[in-house]
């Protein structure tokens, strides 16, 4: 056991060129999707934040009484996708209307009457916030007998979430896609720096060294190396990260951005150590199987 | 005792009859190329023999077929009870271990130190941690390159690779030695020097197979000599000590 | 030249497994950065149109007649970062705000006088359209006298493209990170491949080859290794793009994405090539010198 | 006309004075070990010069000091009008032009076949692209490798690979030939072979130094021999041929 640390530290300190052209490697591979995964968690959370705020309003007839709302609310509350039901009377509707007038609100000084229904303010759950989830559940409420009209902003949210599905799947396919040229990346540089070495597997087993005597420290060196580059280019990351986010914090008080979680850094780090390992695996296979 | 006869006394009764290396009708091609035709031999425990032919004439490659260096291409190897045909990918290391080679180009790892290059056979076959030092530095003390255990490979002169290629091929302390022309890089008194080191295997038990140009060399010590001939054996005979 | 050219392609043909990762690799590099490119290239651009929309309102006392309304105009055009000024006459914006109204078009019907001001709608310039830029202008027009009132969406347009400026800015920031590494892995893996020539090198070095006659197919190999390897990522990019693009067509009827621009495109492949030769250069020259 | 007298009609008058390799107090240096210690030996056009010693003696380094395959550690380097020291890095080409190495350990490429090593050489030193076929093909025969030409080195025995050897280092036609060891993996034939072509090379004018410890072919040939010692010329001497 000790032996076998003593070759595999040999190993990574024997070609110090190459074992550093690997790890930088793998500090770039990991660089290039956490970087990306870390630019896109932020935008989608900040534009998640903002659709949360988009709301269905359903105007009530207006011959509705006190008990039929309560049951009304209930059974809105009931639709799928529904988050939070809020009732909003006539007169808090014009005393909100009346703050959205600016320029407008000489129109409005000398009504006798308020001619506005009633209304239920309705939040819709995340997961639903997407154009035509948001419209079945508009669909659904406006089939309940009281409900005069729904208003969805349709319209605006159509377009938005849209452009924005379609954000989100370019953002998962090009992280597929870094992902992909990664492992190849790491995997080939790895290859291609055992590669040099065919001569050597070769003599190894000439002299009767078995497969794992002399693969052991290399596959070791591989994870090593895989864990060590994972370190670095999320540390890279981070600290790039805090810098940009402290001026960030200076120029744009009401962006909050946040660093990846910790699971999807531990996971980054086993991925780059098995990608570490693939990547001996495969010139590994070849070289001793020839 | 003598030490190039195969004396019925220095073999064990039992193996008798199945000699420790057979070769049956072996043959070897290489594309188009025959390098090995139809050869059939024999070699038991503990022999000294001889192999010797023209350049190109099959002398590496007959080695070759022994310890599975290329696999054959018609016919039986059987070394030590292994029938090599027959041999799972990972017990070739078992085979590998019965041998101490000499390559014909020495096959150093240049990208480590002399005394790597010897420790890695050393640990290899199991020696025990605390016994690797002792053991490397004697084998380097016995070709006389005690002192350049610390460099590499390709800053060796050819005759002192040649030497590290002989120690590393005695350092498994195999059973059988093959020596592919082991002193064709040696001036006369290392060559004899290492020559001695091969006899003094040879009287611990080992078999020892040496491929050879230097009729010379073969005039002077005598013994069996396998003379190969365009990939055929041309003779096969004892001849006797010169001097 | 005809001997250089044979030798070139004995290069390319002579160690076919390398010779295939490489191009793979360049590939898969300029797959990375132009895809994001892509990607953000189509992102902002709808996002600029969309944020092109965005109009200051300036409103007029109610005393201003005709000529001083041209003359207004004309200053307001004046500005730096006015793209055009649209008079709204009170008619018309009643008129607009009739339609604007839904569930509110009763609080109007009855209406005798028409309250509202005259206006002026201003289009600002793409290049102003940053929050600060924006305000800064309607600052200007505030202080011409006859204004009343001016309005922008302050906080809408502020928080919206500051997130869009630290989009750009991470945009920018993400593609120079993956240049970087593509310019690394590509040169890298070159590197690594010549690598395991370098003895081949001093050998030609040994029997009195010059250093033009041993790195010129090499350097040829490199340079056709980009070209090719730039034209597969690229090709494979187009590729990919003509699906998802067509699919999106008839998903999202109002999103309209366009492939990057020809002179980007033969950027890329000249930047391809020019990596393929200074992965030769840096390996070369290491192995030359020693 | 004698091989291996240095007579004086075969100089040019005006080189008289002039050898066309000078060492003067060379001094070979590798970390704390002295390859060479003030080694001065000239060697003029046409000569026929052994050069000999143990393994280990600094025979592969004296050669290396003449077509700069390492860099003088200390002393004068003259080869042909060519001061080494003061030589750039564009014009190292020129110098190994002007030489035919056959290397200890061969250095053939062993990604390129048999054919493109030599066609290399023929082609780097400028010829014509419709005569390279015809010069590689016969360099080949005369080594008695035609019919490998589109094998691999690897794919070669020892002395098919040093055969090779010879015939690339006589591809470009060159000035001086340096053979290290070109007999070391030849049976007896094969060696008398090549050694007839140096011969035969060197009566077209070329200069011959071979550096081998083979003192039988030494003593068989004779000539001039400079014997090294642990990095010293020990004696720089010509002996009589003997048959
Ligand atoms: N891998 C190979 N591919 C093709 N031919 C080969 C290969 N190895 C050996 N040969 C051929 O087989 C023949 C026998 O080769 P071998 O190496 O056994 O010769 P040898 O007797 O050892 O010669 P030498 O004394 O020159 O070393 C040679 O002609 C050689 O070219
Ligand atoms: N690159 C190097 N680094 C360190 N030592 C070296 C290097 N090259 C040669 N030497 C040492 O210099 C000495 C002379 O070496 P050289 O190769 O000239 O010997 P040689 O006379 O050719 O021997 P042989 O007959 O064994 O080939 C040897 O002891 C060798 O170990
Ligand atoms: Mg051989
Ligand atoms: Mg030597």
């Amino acid at each position: 056991m000790i032996r076998f640390l003593i070759r595999a530290f040999k190993e990574i300190f024997s070609n110090l060129f190459l074992n550093a052209v690997t790890v930088v490697t793998i500090a770039f591979s990991v660089l290039i999707v956490s970087a990306f995964l870390l630019f896109f968690v932020n935008v989608e959370a900040m534009v998640s934040a903002w659709i949360e705020d988009i709301r269905i309003m359903a105007y009530l007839r207006q011959d509705v009484s006190g008990d039929d709302i309560s049951e009304i609310q209930f059974k809105i509350e009931a639709i799928e996708g529904v988050k939070a039901v809020r009732f909003v009377s006539r007169e808090e509707a014009m005393e909100e209307f009346r703050t959205q007038l600016k320029h407008q609100a000489s129109l409005i000084q000398h009504l006798k009457e308020n001619p506005l229904p009633d209304a239920f303010e309705i939040q819709v759950s995340p997961e639903f916030q997407i154009w035509d989830k948001t419209e079945t559940i508009a669909i659904k409420i406006n089939a309940l007998l009281p409900i005069e009209d729904v208003e969805y902003g349709q319209q605006w949210l159509e377009r938005f979430t849209s452009i924005f599905k379609l954000f989100e799947l370019a953002g998962y396919a090009l992280a597929g896609l870094f992902f992909m040229a990664s492992v190849f990346f790491v995997s080939n540089t790895i290859r291609l720096a055992l590669y040099s070495r065919r001569d050597e597997i070769e003599i190894m087993q000439l002299v009767g060294a078995s497969d794992g005597f002399i693969t052991g420290p290399m596959y070791f060196k591989g994870m090593f190396q895989g864990l060590l580059g994972g370190a670095v280019g999320l540390s890279v990351l981070f600290s790039a990260f805090s810098l940009i986010s402290s001026n960030i914090g200076q120029m744009f008080s009401e962006v909050k951005v946040c660093f990846l979680p910790v699971n999807l850094q531990i996971g980054i780090v086993v991925v780059s150590m098995m990608t570490g390992w693939l990547g001996c695996y495969l010139s590994l296979r070849r070289f001793l199987k020839s | 005792m003598t030490e190039f006869d195969d004396t019925p006394e220095a073999k064990p009764s039992d193996d008798a009859i199945a000699p420790l290396i057979r070769l049956f009708h072996v043959y070897k091609r290489y594309g188009a190329k025959t390098a090995l035709a139809d050869i059939s031999v024999d070699i038991a425990e503990k022999e000294f023999v001889f192999i010797s032919g023209h350049s190109g004439a099959g002398k590496s490659t007959l080695l070759k077929m022994t310890y599975l260096g290329e696999p054959v291409s018609q016919g039986q190897v059987v070394v030590d009870g292994l029938n090599l045909a027959r041999l799972s990918r990972d017990r070739i290391p078992l085979l590998r271990r019965k041998f101490g080679i000499i390559f014909q180009d020495y096959k150093l790892i240049p990208t480590r130190t002399v005394y790597d290059n010897i420790a890695l056979v050393v640990e290899a076959v199991g020696t025990r941690g605390n016994l690797i030092d002792k053991r490397v530095k004697s084998l380097l003390r016995s070709v006389g390159m005690e002192d350049r255990q610390k460099s590499y490979p390709p800053g060796l002169s050819g005759g002192e690779q040649q030497r590290v290629a002989v120690a590393r091929a005695m350092a498994g302390n195999p059973k059988i030695i093959l020596a592919d022309e082991p002193t064709g890089s040696l001036d006369h008194d290392a060559a004899e020097m290492i020559f001695d080191l091969l006899k003094k295997f040879h009287a611990h038990g080992a078999t020892v197979i040496i491929a050879t140009h230097d009729t010379e060399l073969i005039r002077n010590t005598g013994g069996r000599v396998i003379i190969l001939k365009q990939g055929c054996v041309e003779t096969d005979t004892v001849i006797p000590k010169l001097r």
